[in-house]
C-alpha cells in the first residue's frame, strides 16, 4: 500500500516547537533555529515535500493544530 | 485511491492555544475533543476547566464548561452530575490539582463511582505557578522548592495515582498513558475514548492518567521533553490499565455508579491493549 | 394555605428549601445543623432531588458550585468552623455569578469552640464571606416561621440578582420548635428540571448542538476587564441595598431606647422590651433587620433619629455594633453594647436588666457609650 | 409575665407566657416529652416555643428542655424561670431547681426527692406533687414510661390540654411504631391520670 | 508463687472517661498509654488530638496534647515533627476525620513518610454527631444520613485505608486489628506497640486502624457491638499487616522517613503475627 | 548595620523572617508570592530549619499549628484564595493563643480573579480571618524595607501577645525591589531551638516526666468557661489596640484633604502629593495606618480633626474605608472614596486628579461625600 | 500452672456496659440491667469471685479501666 | 517631575525622579536589563525601586519592568509616563509607546522600527537612538546578548552610572555561571559603548 501526503504548516498557528520534525521518520519538515515566524516563533518549514508518505505522526504530535495533511491512499 | 484529510475536531474550537511551544496540553486536549466527536457527546457534555496551566481550557472547548476552584474539579463534577444526570461531565487537571490539594476531591468522587470521566495531566510540576515540585516530581527532580532534586527524606515520595485509586471498589476505568512519541497518539486516543465511553454506559468513574510535559519548567526543548517522560517518568509510573469494568457485566461490577445517566449513547469501542511500544527519538534535535 | 405543623427550625428550613425546588443538597455532618442533612437525607430523594454527604465542607461547597452552575437550586449547610472551609468556594460561587443557598447554624467559636448559640461570624458573613470584593445576601431569621419562609426568599433573591444567599440562623433557631405554616409546594414538578425553558439563560445546560458554548468563570487576568466585571457587580450590589433590605420594627415611634439587634436575641429582648413598656419611665422600640446585608441603614438611621439611646445586644463582640454604628454614623446617639460569647446567650431578665441600665446610665450621662461583656460594664 | 386567661379557649393558662421547665437525664425522654407537650398545646390552640438542650448529651449528662405557651407569638423561647417543672431524677432538680419561677408548679418523679420533699430546699415552689411515675410505669407496663405517666397526671393538674389531645399527639408520632407500643403509651397517660387523680 | 496485679498504665491519668458505655475508645486509649509506658516515651512525645468523639483524649493523656482541627491532624503532627525533630508524635483520629475530611492530609503525611504514628479509629459511623455515615460504613448499614442503608450507587463505596495507604510509598508499617474480642487485645496492643517502635526507629509514617465498637449510634450493645465487628466489618475490612519495614535494613526501604529523630529508644519489640483469631461471642447478652 | 542590599519585596520578607528566627515555613505555590516559598526551598535548611510544600494551603496553615504549638516561630504565606483556605486554621490558632506569622501577598479577586495587585482581602483580615470572634495583627508594610522590617515586627509582636500576625501586602509589594538594609543576623544560633530555657511555658515540648502535661486546644464545650476565655482575649485585644497601632503621616499639620490609605497604593498618592504639595492652592497630607488591625483610629481621629476632607484610595470597593469612617464618626467630615479593583493601580497622575478633584467638589460643596470607581464619579 | 485472681469492679468507673461479663469465660461477673449503679449505670457486680481464673480477660476489655484484679500465679 | 540636578555625586539624574521603562518580550531578558540597571544605580548611591510586570509570562506576550531613580527614597514605583524607555521589540513599542514622557528619550533596538523612525508617530521624544543591538550582538557574539548591548550603549547616553559600575553589577550576579559569560556579556556592554560612541 503505497500512499503519499500533502504536508504543509500553518504559520499563524506553529510555535516552533520541532515535535512534527523530530517525529516524521522521512525528514520532510525542519525547524530552523536562526529564523522567526511573524508570530516571533522559530520557523517550520516543509523542506522536502516529496519523501511524505502520510503517516501523520506530525499532524498527532502537533500540540497546536498547526499542521494541515492530506493523504492519498492508493490501495 | 482515496484521500484522507486531518481536520481540527469539532469539539475544539478555532482559537489558538495559549500553552508554551511543545506543551502537550494541546495534543491531549485535540485527542479528547476528537472522541467527543466521534461519541457524538459535545452537545450533551459540561467541562469542568481546572486551575494549572490549562485553566483556559473554557476557550477551547465546544461544549458548556465551569471553571473550579484549584483541586476541587471532581466535586464541581459531582454537582453537576447529580443536578444533570442526563449530560456527561468531564474534568481535565493537572497533577497540582489532582494529586495534591484536590486528593480528597478524587479520592471521594473516586469511591462514590461518580459517572464523571477525570484526565489527569501528570507532568510532574506546578506549570502555571513556575515549576514548584509536584506530588508527582520525580525523587531528584530538580524544580523551584525542591532545588537540589526532590529528596524523598524531606519532600516526600512521588504518588501513583493510578495505583492508589485501584485499590477503590468505585472506579470502573482507571489506566495510565504516555503523550511521549507520535506511536503514542493512537494508544492514548483510544484510552481517553474508552474513559469517556464508561460514561456514556453509566458504569462509573473513569481516570486516564496521561504522562505529559513541561518543557518550559523542565527547562528542556519539545522533543527533549517527550524523551524524559518515556525515559524517566515511565519507570516511576508505568502505563498500563489498572481497572477496566467495561467490558464486565454492569451487574457484576463490585461498585456502584453514583448518578445515572438518561440518554443512551453510541456503544462501545474495541478494547485497547496498553503495551509500552518501543518509541524511538530518531530525529534532529 | 398550608396546615399549620410543628418542626424544629433546621427541618423547617430544609422542608422549605425543597418546596422552593431545591433539588440538590451537600453537606457535611456538624453541630448543631446536622438535622438539615438527616432531613435532606430522607426527603430528597422523594422530591426527585440529589443529597450527597460530602467529604468535606470544602467539597460540598464545590457540588453546589457546580449543580448552580447548570441552573439548579442547590444548597449546603454548615456552622462556623464549616462556614470557613467554605470561603473559598463561596468567594468563587459570588465571582461566577451564581445563585446558591448556604446555611450557617451559627454556634460559639473561636475555632472548634462549643456548640451552642452565637453570632460570631456576622462579620464573614456580611463582609468577608471569603477574599476579594463581594458580597452574599445574608438573611436572619428569628423565628422557626421564619427559618421556612427566608429559604424560599433566599433562593427567589439568590436567582433575581444571581448570587450567592446565606441564611444566618445559630443553635436555638435551629433547634428549637415552633408552630409554623409551610410554604405551599410548589406546582412545577421535579421532571420541570429538564424542561428547557425554565433554563437560565446562563446555565450550563450542555450546548446541544444548538446555541455555542457557555462558560462560567472567575478568572479574568486582564485586570481592566476584571475591574470592569467587579464595578458591574457592585453596580448590581447597589440595587440590592436600594431595593432588598428588610426589617421590623415594634414598639412606640419615638422610643427612649430603641434596641437593635438580629435572629434569636431578638426575641429574647422582645420579650424584655414588652415588659418594660407596660411599666413607667422607659419606652423601649425593637429594630430588628432581617438582611444582614444588604444591612437597612438608611431605615434604621430614620428610626434611630427620634430615640435617644441605642441599645446593641449581640452574641458576639461588637461585630453587628459596626454596622449600627456606620448606619447612624450623623446622628450624635450614644450607643450601648451589650455581648455576649462562647455560647452563653442572655436571659429575659438579664435583658430587662440591660435595659435599664442603659437607660439609667443615659438618664446620668447623655453622652455616655457603654461596654458590656456579659454583665461586666467595661 | 402578664396573667392574661382566657375563658373562651378550651385550654386555660394560669399566666401568658407559661414556662415550662423538663429536665432529666439523656434516657428519661424528656425531649420527647417536652415535644409531646407542645403538640398537644398546638392542638389546643396555643402558640408556643420548645427549645431542647442539644449536643453530644449520648454521652451522659442531663438533659432538658423549655416550653413556652401563649396566647400571642412567643417572644423569648429561652426562658429563665419556669412557671412548671417537670423533673425526672435528682440530678436535675439540684442542678436547675434554682430556676422554679416563685410559686410555681412542681411535678416530678420520687426518684427526683429520694429522702422525700423538703419544704426548706423548695424556696417558694406553689405546688409539689411528686409521683413514683418511673417505678410505677416499670411496674405496671414493664418499660420506662414514666414520662407519659408524668404527662397524664399533668392534665390532672393543669387545664392546658386535655388526655385525648395528648392522645391524638400520640398516635401521630408514633404511627411508624407499633400498635403494641401506642397503647402502651395511652395506658401509662391514664394510669398517670389517675395516680394524680388519687394524689 | 508470683502476684500480677494490673495497673492503670502511667501514660493514662487517672480522670474518668466521658465515652459512651461501652465504647471501644477507652480500650484503645489504654493500650497506647500502656505502650508509651513500655517504650517510655511518653515524656517526650506530642500528642495530636482529632475532632471526633475522641476530641477530649487530650484530658486523658499523660503527654502534651494538641488539639487539631478536623481532619487536620497528620498536617499539624507534621508541623510538630519539623518544628522538634526530637519529639515524638502520635495522632488519634476517627474515621470521619481521617477518611473524610482529611484524606489529603492523611495521604501526603503517609507520602512523605512522616515520622509519626496514626491511631485510626474505624467505627464505620461519625460518633461523636450523633451517627451519619463515615467513608467506612459498610454497605447496607442504617445511618442517620443513609435512612435505607447505604446504597453505594448513591453514597458511594466503603473506603479501605490500609489497602489504599499501601500503594503508596512512604509508610513504614500499616496494620489493621480489631478491638471485637478479650482474644484479640494482646494482639492489638503488640501493634499499637511496633506502630510506635517504627517512630523510635526513624522508620518513617506507621499507621493502625482499629476496627472499634460505637454501640449508640449503631443502637447495639456494647457486647453485640464486638460481635457486629467481628461479623460485619471483619468482612470488609480484614485484618492484617499491609505495610511492614521494621525489620528492613533502614537503606534498603524504598520510603525516605521525613523528620528525623535526635534521641535513640529502646530496641525494636518482638515482631507480632496478625492471623485472626476465631473470636467466641459465648457469654450472656 | 547590615549592608545594603536589593532585593525583591517577597525575597526580602523571606531572608528577614529566617533572621527574625523562624525556623518552620509551609506553604503551597501561588502566584505573586512564589518567591516565599522557593527562597525558604533554598535557604531554610541552610539555617537549621524547615521548608515543606504542603499539599494545600489548609495543610500549610496547620503544619504552623503544629509547629507553633511547640513555641517555634513558624510562618506560612500565600495569596488570596489561598488564604481563604487557611481560615478555618487561623480561627483555631488564634483560639489557641498561639503566635505565628501569615503573609497574604493579595491578588484580585473575587474567586479565582487575576494576580494583578489588590487590597480586596482587608476586610478578611481584619475582620474574619476565620469564623468565630477573634482579631488577628495586621500589619501592613509600604515598601521593600517594611517588608522585611514587618517580618521582624510581626513574629516579635505575634510571641508577645499570643496571637497570630499577617502581613498584608500585595503583588507589587512582593514583586518589586529596592534597596533595603536587612535585619541584623540574631545571636541565638538553631540549636537554641532545643535550649529549654528560651522556650515559652505555655509550648509543648514534651513534659520529660518533670511537669504535667499541658494541652492546646480551643474546644471549650462549658459555655460560661469559653465566653470567659473570649472575654480575656478581648481585654488583651483592647491592650493591643492601646499599644500597638503604628501608622505614618507626611504633610503639613493642617492639610486640606488629608489622603488616608496603605500598602502599595500610599507610595502613588505620596508622588501626587509631593507635587499638588509644590502647587498653590492645596496642601495634602498622607495618613499611612502600617497596623490594619489594631487600626490607629485615635490618631487618625487626631490627624483628621484639622483637615477639610478626607480622601480615602484603595484597591478594593471602600473595605478600608469603613474604618477610617468608623474612626472619623464623631468628626463630621466628608470622606471622598477612590475604588480600583480587579488589579488595576491608579497611576500617580490618576492620584494627582482624584487629589484636585476631591478638593474641587468640597469648594463647591462642603458636605459632598464622593465614591470613584475607577474614574468613573458615582 | 494453675491461678486464681482477685477480681473487684471499681463503681465509680464502672458505666455497666457488660463487656467483662460478656467476655468472662467462668461468668465471674454479672450485670444487672434491672439495678443502678449510683452513677445511674447498670450495675455491674462480681457474682461468682472464686471462679475467677484471672485470665484479664475482663481487665483488657473494660473501656473504663474499672476493673481491678491481682492474679496469683501458683507456677 | 521636579529638575534637581546633584552636580555633586557622580550620578546626573536627568531629572528626579528618573522614570526608566524597559519592554520587550520574554527572551529579550527584559526583568534582568532593569535589574542590572537597579544595581548599577544603588552602586552609584541612588536611591530606586524596580518593578516587573508579573504572571504567567512564560506563555508568550510581553514583559516589562520600570525602574525610578531617585535621590530621596522613591514615591511611586508605579510610573505612567518615562523619562528613558528601552524597547527591544516593534510589539513593545506599539503596546507602550504612549507612556514616553514629553522629551523622553527612546533607547531601542533597531528591530522596534522595522520600518525605521517615524518621527510622526515618535509623539515629542526628545531624543531617539536606535541600534542594531540584538543583530550585533548575535553576528559578534553568537548570543543574544541585545540587552547588555543596549545597557553599555545607555552609559555613553546618560551620565547614571558608569560602564564599569554595569559590569561590577554584572560580576555579582553571574558568579554562579561561567567565566566565558561573564566575558561576553562585558563585551557586549562594550560593544554597545562603541556602537553609541559612534552613533
Ligand atoms: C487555592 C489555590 N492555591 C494555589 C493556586 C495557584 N496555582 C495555580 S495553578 C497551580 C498548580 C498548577 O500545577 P498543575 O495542577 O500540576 O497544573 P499545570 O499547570 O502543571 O498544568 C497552583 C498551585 C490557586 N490558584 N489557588
Ligand atoms: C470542620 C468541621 N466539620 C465538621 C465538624 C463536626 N464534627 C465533629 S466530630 C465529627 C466526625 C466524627 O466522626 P469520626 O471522626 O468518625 O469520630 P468518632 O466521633 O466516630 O469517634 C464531625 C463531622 C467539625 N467539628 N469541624
Ligand atoms: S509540531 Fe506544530 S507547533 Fe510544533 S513545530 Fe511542528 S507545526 Fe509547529
Ligand atoms: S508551563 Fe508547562 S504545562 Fe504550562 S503551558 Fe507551558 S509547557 Fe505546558
Ligand atoms: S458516640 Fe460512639 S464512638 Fe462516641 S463515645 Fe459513644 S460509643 Fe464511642
Ligand atoms: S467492662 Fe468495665 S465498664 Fe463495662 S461493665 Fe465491666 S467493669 Fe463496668
Amino acid at each position: 500500500m503505497a500512499q503519499h501526503g500533502e504536508v504543509a504548516v500553518r504559520t499563524d498557528r506553529c510555535k516552533g516547537c520541532g515535535l512534527c520534525a523530530s517525529f516524521c521518520p522521512k525528514q520532510v519538515l525542519a525547524v530552523d533555529l536562526t529564523r522567526l515566524s511573524e508570530r516571533g516563533f522559530p520557523l517550520c518549514q516543509v523542506i522536502n515535500p516529496e519523501a511524505c508518505i502520510g503517516c501523520g505522526f506530525c499532524y498527532s504530535v502537533c500540540p497546536d493544530l498547526a499542521i494541515s495533511l492530506m493523504v492519498q491512499k492508493n490501495a | 485511491m482515496a484521500t484522507v484529510s486531518y481536520e481540527r475536531p469539532e469539539a475544539l474550537l478555532d482559537v489558538p492555544f495559549h500553552y508554551c511551544p511543545g506543551c502537550t496540553h494541546g495534543i491531549t486536549h485535540r485527542l479528547i475533543a476528537e472522541c467527543l466527536d466521534e461519541l457524538q457527546m459535545t452537545g450533551q457534555t459540561i467541562a469542568v476547566a481546572s486551575v494549572g496551566c490549562s485553566v483556559m481550557a473554557y476557550d477551547y472547548f465546544a461544549c458548556d464548561v465551569v471553571q473550579a476552584p484549584h483541586g476541587r474539579a471532581p466535586a464541581v463534577a459531582t454537582g453537576i452530575r447529580r443536578a444533570r444526570p442526563d449530560r456527561f461531565v468531564f474534568t481535565y487537571q493537572g497533577d497540582g490539582d489532582l494529586a495534591a490539594i484536590g486528593t480528597a476531591e478524587i479520592i471521594h468522587a473516586a469511591t462514590r463511582g461518580e459517572n464523571i470521566t477525570v484526565f489527569f495531566i501528570n507532568n510532574a510540576i506546578y506549570g502555571m505557578t513556575g515549576g514548584q515540585m509536584a506530588p508527582t516530581t520525580l525523587e531528584g527532580q530538580v524544580t523551584q522548592t525542591t532545588p537540589w532534586g526532590r529528596n524523598p527524606a524531606e519532600a516526600g515520595n512521588p504518588i501513583k495515582v493510578c495505583e492508589l485509586l485501584a485499590t477503590l471498589d468505585g472506579p470502573a476505568f482507571i489506566a495510565r498513558v504516555a503523550v511521549d512519541h507520535a506511536n503514542q497518539i493512537h494508544q492514548v486516543k483510544a484510552t481517553i475514548k474508552k474513559a469517556l465511553q464508561c460514561q456514556l454506559e453509566e458504569r462509573g468513574f473513569a481516570l486516564v492518567e496521561l504522562l505529559s510535559t513541561c518543557p518550559t519548567n523542565w527547562k528542556m526543548s519539545a522533543t527533549e521533553a517527550m524523551r524524559w517522560v518515556h525515559e524517566q517518568m515511565r519507570q516511576q509510573y508505568p502505563v498500563g490499565v489498572f481497572v477496566d469494568r467495561l467490558r464486565e457485566d454492569q451487574n457484576s461490577g463490585r461498585g456502584g455508579s453514583a448518578g445515572g445517566r438518561h440518554l443512551s449513547g453510541p456503544s462501545a469501542p474495541e478494547a485497547v491493549g496498553l503495551t509500552a511500544l518501543p518509541a524511538g527519538y530518531t530525529h534532529k534535535e | 394555605m398550608e396546615e399549620r405543623v410543628l418542626m424544629k427550625g433546621n427541618e423547617a428550613l430544609a422542608e422549605a428549601a425543597i418546596r422552593a425546588g431545591c433539588r440538590c443538597y451537600f453537606g457535611y455532618p456538624i453541630t448543631p445543623q446536622t438535622e438539615i442533612a438527616a432531613y435532606m437525607a430522607r426527603h430528597m430523594p422523594k422530591a426527585g432531588g440529589s443529597f450527597v454527604q460530602a467529604e468535606s465542607e470544602v467539597a460540598a461547597a464545590n457540588m453546589v458550585l457546580g449543580a448552580a452552575a447548570t441552573g439548579t437550586r442547590a444548597m449546603t449547610s454548615s456552622s462556623s468552623p464549616g462556614i470557613s472551609l467554605k470561603s473559598e468556594a463561596l468567594s468563587y460561587i459570588a465571582a461566577s455569578d451564581l445563585p446558591a443557598l448556604i446555611v450557617n447554624v451559627m454556634r460559639a467559636g473561636p475555632g472548634l469552640g462549643g456548640i451552642q448559640p452565637s453570632q460570631g461570624d456576622y462579620w464573614q458573613a456580611t463582609r468577608a464571606a471569603g477574599h476579594g470584593d463581594f458580597h452574599q445576601l445574608v438573611l436572619a431569621p428569628a423565628s422557626v416561621q421564619e427559618m421556612a419562609d427566608f429559604a424560599v426568599l433566599a433562593f427567589t433573591l439568590a436567582f433575581k440578582w444571581r448570587m450567592p444567599a446565606m441564611i444566618l440562623a445559630d443553635g436555638t433557631l435551629g433547634q428549637m420548635m415552633e408552630p409554623l405554616y409551610l410554604p405551599k409546594r410548589p406546582d412545577r414538578t421535579p421532571a420541570d428540571r429538564t424542561n428547557q425553558a425554565a433554563e437560565p439563560d446562563w446555565a450550563l445546560t450542555g450546548t446541544l448542538n444548538r446555541r455555542s458554548h457557555r462558560i462560567i468563570n472567575s478568572l479574568v487576568l486582564n485586570p481592566a476587564a476584571l475591574e470592569a466585571s467587579v464595578f458591574e457587580r457592585f453596580a448590581r450590589y447597589r440595587q440590592v441595598q436600594a431595593q432588598e433590605a428588610r426589617w421590623r420594627y415594634e414598639g412606640p415611634e419615638d422610643p427612649d431606647v430603641l434596641v437593635v439587634c438580629y435572629g434569636s436575641v431578638s426575641r429574647i429582648y422582645k420579650q424584655a422590651i414588652q415588659a418594660v413598656n407596660q411599666e413607667q419611665g422607659l419606652r423601649a422600640g425593637l429594630f430588628r433587620p432581617q438582611t444582614l446585608w444588604p444591612f437597612p441603614a438608611a431605615e434604621l438611621a430614620a428610626k434611630a433619629k427620634h430615640c435617644k439611646k441605642i441599645l446593641v445586644p449581640e452574641l458576639s463582640m461588637g461585630q453587628f455594633c459596626d454596622d449600627v454604628k456606620l448606619a447612624t454614623a450623623k446622628l450624635p446617639k450614644p450607643v450601648a453594647l451589650a455581648c455576649r460569647a462562647g455560647g452563653q446567650v442572655p436571659t429575659p431578665a438579664e435583658a430587662l436588666q440591660r435595659l435599664k441600665q442603659t437607660w439609667a446610665c443615659w438618664l446620668q450621662d447623655q453622652e455616655q457609650e457603654e461596654v458590656y461583656y456579659g454583665d461586666r460594664q467595661l | 409575665m402578664s396573667k392574661d386567661l382566657m375563658p373562651q379557649l378550651k385550654t386555660l393558662l394560669p399566666c401568658d407566657p407559661y414556662r415550662i421547665f423538663i429536665c432529666g437525664s439523656g434516657g428519661d425522654g424528656v425531649l420527647f416529652t417536652g415535644k409531646l407537650l407542645a403538640q398537644a398545646a398546638l392542638r389546643a390552640g396555643l402558640e408556643l416555643s420548645w427549645l431542647p438542650s442539644y449536643g453530644p448529651e449520648m454521652r451522659g449528662g442531663t438533659a432538658n428542655c423549655s416550653v413556652v405557651l401563649s396566647r400571642q407569638a412567643v417572644a423569648s423561647p429561652i426562658i429563665d424561670q419556669a412557671d412548671l417543672m417537670l423533673i425526672f431524677n435528682q440530678a436535675a432538680w439540684l442542678k436547675y431547681g434554682a430556676r422554679l419561677a416563685p410559686g410555681g408548679l412542681i411535678l416530678a418523679d420520687q426518684s427526683a426527692f429520694p429522702d422525700g420533699v423538703d419544704e426548706g430546699d423548695l424556696k417558694g415552689a406553689g405546688q409539689v406533687h411528686v409521683l413514683a411515675a418511673k417505678q410505677e410505669a416499670a411496674a405496671h407496663l414493664g418499660r420506662n414510661l414514666g414520662n407519659m405517666l408524668l404527662l397524664g397526671a399533668l392534665t390532672e393538674l393543669v387545664p392546658l390540654f386535655s388526655a385525648a389531645d395528648l392522645a391524638w399527639c400520640l398516635q401521630q408520632s408514633l404511627t411508624a411504631k407499633s400498635t403494641a407500643l401506642l397503647a402502651q403509651n395511652q395506658q401509662a397517660i391514664k394510669l398517670g391520670q389517675r395516680l394524680m387523680a388519687g394524689d
